[in-house]
C-alpha cells in the first residue's frame, strides 16, 4: 500500500513540473492564437539563466529563481516587438513557423554561450533534503515544486477570474473585436500576454531544471512534453492544463511502475486516446463553426 | 504546359547525365536528395493539398525502410519485391492510423499523427529482436534488380531517379485532376466541400494514404540506398525535418518541396563541414522566408520570373510578342 | 403522407447543453413550394436550416425526405440526394476562382470527382468547362470567372454562393438570407434569378427584408423562440398584428 | 528560341564537366589506383557529434585528437597531418554521408570516430566496400568487432561487454549477493547490462529485477520507488551524460544510497557528470578503463599537457581521441607515410602498442578490438568534491569476439 502512496505522490510531483512547465505556453496560445513553438527555448533560457545565477553570481538560488524569469520576460518582450507585432498580419500558421525558426536559433545561441556540456543548478540545503512519509523517502524539492504549481495555478485562476485584467483575457479569447470595443489596446494586450507568458516559461525553466537538468536539445524534450500536455488538456483552457499536468504525471508514472517496459509508449498512447475520445481535449472548448 | 514539360524532360536529361560528370559523393547526395524528394512530395499532399499538417509523417517513411530491410535481409534483396512490400505495410498503416487521425483538424491533426509515430517510434525502439533497436539495421544485402546487383551506386542512383520521374508524374497527375481539385477544396474550406455533396472525410482518409504509401517508397529507397536503417527514420525530428522542407520549398506545389529538400541537404552536408552554428543559419532562412516569401523557393523563384520578365518588356521593344510566342510553342 | 409532399418534419428539437433552440417543429413541404421563414433574431431560424441540411443533428423528432428518414444523414449526403443550403455569411472557396468553384460542383455531379489521373482543364474535360461556361452565361457571371473568389465584392460573392447552390440541381433548395448585406439593385437583381428557378424546385428562404421574401414566397412560417408561431399564406401573415409584435418585442421593425 | 538557348547551354556544359574526369562512373568502373595525393599530405577523417546530445563527446575527442597531433607538430613521416571533423550529429544518416564526403571528396587516407554505435553500424558497409582503414575511437556497440567484424575496422575505444564484464565478479565478492540492474533503454545500456549480468551470475549472483528507463528520461522516480522496494544488496546502473546526473541524483533524493549501493559503469561519475551531481555520486563503484586520478605517469603527463592546452579536465572521451591519434600517427610512422595501401595501414594498427595514459594497450589481431586494462574505481569525497579512485586493477581484459 506504502508504495502505491508513494507512487501518487511522485505522480503529482511530475504533474505539478509538467503544469509548472506548460502554463506559460497554454495562456499564449488560449489567448494570442499562436502555438509558441520557441516555448522550450524560453524555458531553456531561464535554466541557464539560473545556472549563471546561482553557480558564478550570486550562489542563491531564490535570486535565481527571481531575476532568471524576469530576464525571460524581457527577451520575449523583446521577441514580441521585433518579430511578432510586425507579422500579426500574416495569420497564426506563419506565426507559429516564425517561432519554431526561432527555437532554431536560440538552440545555436544558448549553444554559444554555455557550451554543449551537461549542467546542473545547485539546490539550497534545505530544498536538497530528504523527508520521510508513508514510510517512504521524498526529495524535500519535489515537495516545493508541488507547492510552486498549486501557488502557480491558483495566481493565474486568480488574474483570470477576479480581476479586470482577467475579464478583458477572457474577452479576448471568445472575441478580438469586443476587446478593442471595449476601449482596450488589444495590441497592448498582446505583448503583455506574451511577455507573461515568457516570464511563465522561465519560471518553469527555473523550477523543473534542478530535476530535469540542463543539456543541449534540451528544450526540444521539453517542447514535445508541453504540447503533450497542452493538446490533451485542450486548447485554451488552463485549467484544463493543470488537469492534463495531473492526469499524465499520474498516469505515466504509474505506467512506469507498473509496465515499464511501456514508458516511451505510454504518453503518446494516453495522449492519442483522449483525442480519439475527446477530440478537444479533457476540457478544451468545442469549437463551434457557425 | 509545353514550356513545362520541356523544362521536365531538361531536368530528367541533366538529372541522367549527373553520373557521367560528378564524383561518387555527389551522385550520393543528389541520390539522397531525390529519396528526401518524394518523401517531401508524399507529406506535401497532406500538408500542402489538402491542408492538413502533419508531424507524424516519418513514421510511413520509417515503416517504409523497416519493411524494405527486413524483407532484404530475412527473405529476398530484390528491388521491386521490398518496394511493394514497403508500400504495401505503410499504405496498411496510414489505413489505420488514418482513420483515428482524419476525424482531427489543425492542431489535433498534427498532435495525433505525432502520437501515432511516436508509438511506432517506441516500438522500433523496443523491439531489438526484430528491429535492431537503437542500433538499427545494418549490413542488409544490397538490391537486386532482377539478376542485376544494384551495389553500384550508378545503378542505384537510376534506380531511385526512375522512382522519382515516376512518383512525380503520377503526383503532378493526381494533383491536377478533378480528385485533386478536390483536395484543395478541402485545404480551402472543408465546410463548403461537404455542403457541395464531398465526403470530406473519405477523401482526407484517401489523400492520408496516398501520403503514406509514397513514404512508404522513399523509406524503402532509402534503406536500399544506406544499406541500413535505424529508429532515427521514424522519430519525430525526422517528421519535422520534412515538414520544413515543404515549408521552404513551398507547400501546395510541386517543385516546392523537391527544392526544399535539396536545399536541407544541402545545407546540412555542405554548411555544416564549414560551421557548428548551422541549425541557426536554418533558423534564420526559416524566419526570413515565412516573413517575406511565404510562398517558399518556389514563391521567390516565381518572384524573380516576374522581374526579369517585367525587365524584359520595359527594356525591349516587341518583347511582349516574343514571351507570348514562347509560350505558345 | 401526401404523394407530393417532399420534405416532412415531424416534431423535432434541438438542444445545446440547457439551452432549446428548436421546440417540437413540424412542418410538411410539398415539391415545387415556395416557403418563406421570418423570425425575430435567435428564434432559430438557422438552426432550423442546420437541422434540414445535416450540420446540425436534432435531439428529438424525425426528418423524412421523399418518403425515406434522413434525420441523422451527414450533411454531404443530403446535399448528394438533393437538400443544398446556401450561407448565411459568404463561404466560398475564397483562394479558388469562381470557375473553379463552379467546377467543384459540376465534377461531381457529372460523377468526375473520383477521376485521378486525367488533368481537369478545357482541353482535356471539355463537357465540365462548357457546363459551366454556359451556366456562368445564364447567370451573368461571366466577366468575373477567372476571378479569385476573395478579390470580388460582397455583393458578387453573394451571387456566386447562390449560384453554386442552384448548380448542384437540387430538389430543395435552403437559402438563407440570400440579399443580406446587399445593395438595393444586387437585391432586384437576385430577386429576378429567384423568380425564374424552375418550377418543381422546392424553396425555402430565411429572409429579413419582407419585401423579397413576400414578393417570392406563397407560404410563410413565422419561427418565435424555436417553434413555429405561424404557418399560413403572406397575407395571412402580414395581416396578423402577432408578427408585428414580435418584432417590435425584440426591438426591431417590420422591414415592410 | 529559348529551346535551342537551353540545348547549347546543355550541350557546353557537358562537354565542359566531361573533362573534368573523376566522375561516378569511372570510380565504380574503374579500379582506383589509391588516394595517395602527391602533395606529401596525410589526410585523416574525423566522424564526430559537433551538434545535439553528444556535442560535448565529440569536442572531446577532438580536443584529444589535436592535443596528441599537436604534440608531434602535426607531422608524420615527414608528411602534414590535415585533420578534417565533420559533424554526424550522432544520426546515422548524417553519419554515411559524411563519411562518403570525406571518403570521395576529401579523399582522407583514414577515417575514425564515432561516438554513436549506430553511425558506426551505418558506415561499416561503406567503409569496408571502400577499403579505407577505420579507427573506431568511440563507439563501443560489441558486434562492431564481432559479427560485423571488417579487415578495415579495429577499435582503440573499448566494448560495452568489457565495461559490463569486469565488474561482475568483483561486484560478487566485494559488494552481495543480490543486484537490481537499472540502465538506459539503448543498445549500449542493454549491452553493457547483459555483460554484466553475465559475469554476475556466473560468479553466483542473482539478478532481481531490471528495468530500462527510456534515454532523456526526465523522472526517475517511479522506477526508484520500484527499486527501493525490492530486496537486493545494490543497483547496478547504467546511465551517461545527464541521465548519470539526474539518475545518481534522483537516486540519493529518494533515498536508495544509504540502503543499497550503487555500482555501475564509469559514465555514473565520469568527469563530464560528476561535478553536475553535486556529492550524489559519492560512494558509487563503477568499472572503466581509464581515470582521471589514474595514478601513472604517462596519464600524469598527458592531464598536465591537456589542462595547460585546454584549461579543463580531460575526459575519458579525450583520452579516447589521444590514444586514436597516437595510434594513427604510429601506424603511419611504420609504413613510412605511404597511406596508399589500405591493407598496409591496417596491419600496421594492428602492430601498434604502447603505454597509454590508461596503461598498456595492444590489439587483438582476430577480433581487432583492444586489448586493455579495466580498473574498479570508487568515488569519495576529497576537499569536498567528489573525486574518483582506482581500487582494483582488473589487468588485460580482452573482448571473447563472439
Amino acid at each position: 500500500m506504502d508504495i502505491i502512496a508513494a507512487q501518487l505522490v511522485n505522480g503529482v510531483s511530475y504533474g505539478m513540473l509538467l503544469f509548472v512547465i506548460t502554463c506559460g505556453l497554454s495562456l499564449v496560445f488560449g489567448i494570442l492564437g499562436v502555438l509558441n513553438l520557441a516555448h522550450g527555448s524560453l524555458y531553456m533560457i531561464g535554466a541557464y539563466v539560473a545556472y549563471t545565477l546561482t553557480t558564478q553570481r550570486f550562489e542563491n538560488f531564490w535570486l535565481a529563481l527571481i531575476i532568471a524569469p524576469l530576464i525571460v520576460a524581457v527577451l520575449s518582450l523583446i521577441i514580441e516587438l521585433i518579430l511578432l507585432r510586425p507579422t500579426y498580419h500574416l495569420g497564426h500558421l506563419s506565426q507559429v513557423l516564425l517561432t519554431f525558426g526561432l527555437a532554431y536559433v536560440i538552440h545555436d545561441v544558448t549553444s554559444i554561450i554555455w557550451g554543449s556540456d551537461v549542467l546542473s543548478i545547485p539546490l539550497p540545503p534545505f530544498l536538497s533534503e530528504t523527508l520521510h512519509f508513508f514510510h517512504q523517502e521524498f526529495p524535500a524539492y519535489r515537495l516545493f515544486v508541488i507547492v510552486a504549481g498549486v501557488v502557480l495555478a491558483s495566481c493565474l485562476w486568480f488574474v483570470q477570474e477576479k480581476t479586470r485584467w482577467g475579464a478583458i483575457i477572457r474577452a479576448g479569447l471568445s472575441d478580438k473585436e469586443m476587446i478593442s470595443a471595449l476601449g482596450v489596446n488589444i495590441k497592448l494586450v498582446f505583448t503583455v500576454v506574451f511577455l507573461v507568458g515568457g516570464y511563465l516559461a522561465g519560471l518553469g525553466g527555473v523550477i523543473a531544471s534542478p530535476i530535469l537538468g540542463l543539456y543541449p536539445s534540451m528544450e526540444f524534450q521539453t517542447l514535445i512534453l508541453a504540447l503533450v500536455v497542452l493538446v490533451v488538456g485542450g486548447l485554451g483552457s488552463i485549467a484544463g492544463t493543470f488537469v492534463a499536468s495531473l492526469v499524465v504525471g499520474i498516469v505515466e508514472t504509474f505506467g512506469r511502475f507498473l509496465v515499464p517496459e511501456l514508458s516511451l509508449f505510454l504518453v503518446f498512447a494516453l495522449m492519442a486516446v483522449i483525442l480519439i475520445s475527446k477530440p478537444n481535449g479533457l476540457l478544451g472548448k468545442k469549437v463551434m463553426k457557425h | 504546359m509545353n514550356k513545362q514539360l520541356f523544362m521536365g524532360v531538361v531536368a530528367i536529361i541533366l538529372l541522367i547525365a549527373v553520373p557521367f560528370f560528378f564524383s561518387l559523393f555527389y551522385l550520393n547526395l543528389l541520390a539522397e536528395i531525390l529519396i528526401l524528394a518524394i518523401f517531401a512530395l508524399s507529406l506535401n499532399v497532406l500538408v500542402g493539398y489538402t491542408g492538413l499538417v502533419s508531424l507524424g509523417h516519418a513514421a510511413f517513411f520509417g515503416i517504409g525502410a523497416y519493411a524494405s530491410a527486413l524483407l532484404a535481409k530475412e527473405w529476398s534483396p530484390q528491388f521491386l519485391l521490398t518496394l511493394l512490400a514497403s508500400i504495401l505495410a505503410a499504405a496498411a498503416a496510414a489505413a489505420i492510423i488514418g482513420l483515428f487521425c482524419v476525424k482531427a483538424n489543425g492542431f489535433y491533426f498534427l498532435m495525433l499523427t505525432l502520437a501515432f509515430s511516436q508509438m511506432i517510434y517506441s516500438f522500433v525502439h523496443q523491439s531489438t529482436t526484430i528491429t535492431g533497436g537503437s542500433n538499427g539495421l545494418s549490413g542488409l544485402p544490397s538490391p537486386m534488380l532482377g539478376p542485376v546487383d544494384l551495389s553500384n551506386p550508378v545503378f542505384l542512383y537510376y534506380s531511385i531517379l526512375f522512382m522519382f520521374v515516376i512518383v512525380y508524374i503520377v503526383l503532378g497527375l493526381i494533383v491536377k485532376s478533378p480528385f485533386g481539385h478536390v483536395l484543395i477544396g478541402i485545404r480551402e474550406n472543408e465546410m463548403r466541400m461537404k455542403a457541395m455533396g464531398y465526403n470530406t472525410a473519405l477523401y482526407k482518409y484517401i489523400a492520408f494514404m496516398i501520403a503514406g504509401a509514397i513514404g512508404g517508397i522513399s523509406g524503402a529507397l532509402y534503406s536500399s540506398l544506406n544499406g541500413f536503417v535505424s529508429p532515427n527514420d521514424v522519430y519525430w525530428t525526422m517528421s519535422g525535418s520534412v515538414l520544413i522542407m515543404v515549408l521552404i520549398g513551398g507547400a501546395g506545389t510541386m517543385i516546392g518541396p523537391v527544392l526544399g529538400a535539396a536545399f536541407i541537404v544541402v545545407l546540412e552536408t555542405i554548411v555544416s563541414s564549414y560551421t557548428t552554428v548551422w541549425t541557426m543559419i536554418i533558423g534564420i532562412i526559416f524566419i526570413l522566408f515565412v516573413v517575406f516569401m511565404p510562398q517558399g523557393l518556389v514563391g521567390f523563384a516565381r518572384m524573380f520570373q516576374k522581374l526579369a520578365i517585367h525587365r524584359l518588356l520595359v527594356s525591349q521593344k516587341g518583347a511582349k510578342s516574343l514571351v507570348n510566342n514562347e509560350a505558345n510553342q | 403522407m401526401e404523394k407530393d409532399v417532399i420534405l416532412h418534419v415531424e416534431r423535432i428539437s434541438k438542444h445545446f447543453g440547457g439551452l432549446q433552440i428548436i421546440k417540437d417543429v413540424s412542418l410538411s413541404v410539398r415539391k415545387g413550394e415556395r416557403i418563406g421563414i421570418i423570425g425575430p433574431n435567435g428564434a432559430g431560424k438557422t438552426t432550423f436550416f442546420h437541422l434540414l441540411a445535416g450540420d446540425l443533428f436534432p435531439t428529438g423528432g424525425k426528418i423524412y425526405y421523399k418518403g425515406r428518414e434522413i434525420t441523422n444523414m451527414p450533411d454531404f449526403k443530403k446535399a448528394q440526394e438533393g437538400i443544398v443550403r446556401t450561407f448565411q455569411k459568404n463561404n466560398l472557396l475564397n483562394e479558388l476562382t469562381v470557375l473553379d468553384n463552379l467546377l467543384l460542383v459540376l465534377q461531381r455531379k457529372r460523377g468526375m470527382a473520383n477521376v485521378w489521373f486525367k488533368p481537369r482543364n478545357a482541353r482535356r474535360t471539355p463537357p465540365l468547362f462548357a457546363e459551366a461556361e454556359h451556366l456562368l452565361e445564364t447567370w451573368g457571371l461571366k466577366d468575373i470567372a477567372n476571378e479569385r473568389v476573395k478579390t470580388l465584392s460582397y455583393g458578387e460573392q453573394r451571387q456566386v454562393e447562390i449560384l453554386l447552390g442552384i448548380a448542384m440541381e437540387p430538389d430543395v433548395l435552403l437559402l438563407d438570407e440570400p440579399t443580406a448585406g446587399m445593395s438595393q439593385a444586387e437585391t432586384t437583381y437576385i430577386v429576378r434569378l429567384l423568380h425564374q428557378l424552375p418550377k418543381d424546385l422546392t424553396v425555402m428562404v430565411i429572409e429579413h427584408d419582407l419585401d423579397v421574401v413576400f414578393g417570392l414566397a406563397e407560404r410563410m412560417i413565422v419561427l418565435y423562440d424555436g417553434y413555429i408561431f405561424i404557418d399560413g399564406t403572406p397575407d395571412e401573415v402580414r395581416g396578423d398584428e402577432r408578427v408585428n409584435e414580435i418584432y417590435i418585442g425584440k426591438g426591431k421593425t417590420v422591414g415592410a | 528560341m529559348k529551346r535551342k538557348f537551353y540545348c547549347l547551354v546543355l550541350a557546353v556544359l557537358f562537354t565542359v564537366l566531361s573533362a573534368c574526369g573523376n566522375s561516378a562512373i569511372q570510380s565504380t568502373t574503374k579500379k582506383e589506383e589509391g588516394s595517395s595525393k602527391k602533395d606529401g599530405t596525410i589526410k585523416i577523417g574525423a566522424l564526430l557529434p559537433k551538434s545535439g546530445v553528444y556535442a560535448s563527446l565529440g569536442k572531446n575527442l577532438e580536443r584529444g585528437m589535436a592535443l596528441y597531433f599537436e604534440s608531434i607538430g602535426w607531422k608524420v613521416a615527414g608528411k602534414d597531418i590535415k585533420l578534417i571533423v565533420e559533424d554526424t550529429e550522432a544520426d546515422p544518416q548524417v553519419g554515411l554521408r559524411k563519411a562518403r564526403k570525406l571518403i570521395d571528396q576529401d579523399q582522407v587516407d583514414l577515417l575514425t570516430g564515432t561516438v554513436s554505435t549506430a553511425v558506426a553500424y551505418a558506415i561499416r558497409d561503406e567503409v569496408d566496400k571502400r577499403k579505407m582503414p577505420f579507427l573506431v575511437s568511440h563507439a563501443g556497440g560489441n558486434d562492431l568487432t564481432r559479427s560485423k567484424r571488417s579487415d578495415y575496422i579495429w577499435r582503440s575505444s573499448f566494448s560495452s561487454w568489457q565495461i559490463g564484464y569486469s565488474l561482475g565478479q568483483w561486484a560478487y565478492d566485494h559488494i552481495g549477493k543480490t543486484v537490481y540492474i537499472a540502465a538506459a533503454d539503448y543498445a549500449f545500456g542493454r549491452e553493457v547490462s547483459a555483460a554484466f549480468k553475465e559475469a554476475y551470475t556466473a560468479a553466483g549472483g542473482k539478478v532481481i529485477g531490471e528495468v530500462y528507463p527510456p534515454l532523456g528520461t526526465n523522472d526517475y522516480s517511479s522506477y526508484l520507488t520500484t527499486i527501493k522496494n525490492a530486496d537486493a544488496d545494490a543497483v547496478y546502473a547504467f546511465f551517461a551524460g545527464s541521465d548519470a546526473v539526474k539518475f545518481v541524483q534522483q537516486y540519493e533524493q529518494f533515498g536508495l544510497k544509504k540502503e543499497k549501493k550503487l555500482i555501475g559503469s564509469g559514465w555514473l561519475v565520469s568527469e563530464d557528470v560528476r561535478k553536475q551531481q553535486g556529492n550524489a555520486g559519492v560512494g558509487t563503484i563503477a568499472s572503466i578503463f581509464w581515470d582521471y586520478h589514474l595514478d601513472t605517469k604517462e596519464n600524469k603527463a598527458f592531464i598536465d599537457a591537456f589542462e595547460r592546452k585546454y584549461n579543463a579536465r580531460p575526459t575519458i572521451e579525450a583520452l579516447e581521441g589521444y590514444d586514436a591519434a597516437r595510434i594513427i600517427a604510429e601506424a603511419l610512422e611504420a609504413v613510412g607515410g605511404d597511406a596508399s595501401n589500405p591493407d598496409k595501414v591496417v596491419e600496421a594498427i594492428s602492430n601498434v602498442q604502447f603505454v597509454s595514459p590508461r596503461g598498456p594497450i595492444q590489439f587483438d589481431k582476430e577480433t581487432h578490438h583492444i586489448i586493455q586494462n579495466m580498473y574498479i574505481i570508487e568515488t569519495n569525497l576529497v576537499n569536498g568534491q567528489a573525486e574518483n579512485k582506482v581500487i582494483e586493477v582488473i589487468e588485460k581484459v580482452k573482448d571473447p569476439g563472439q
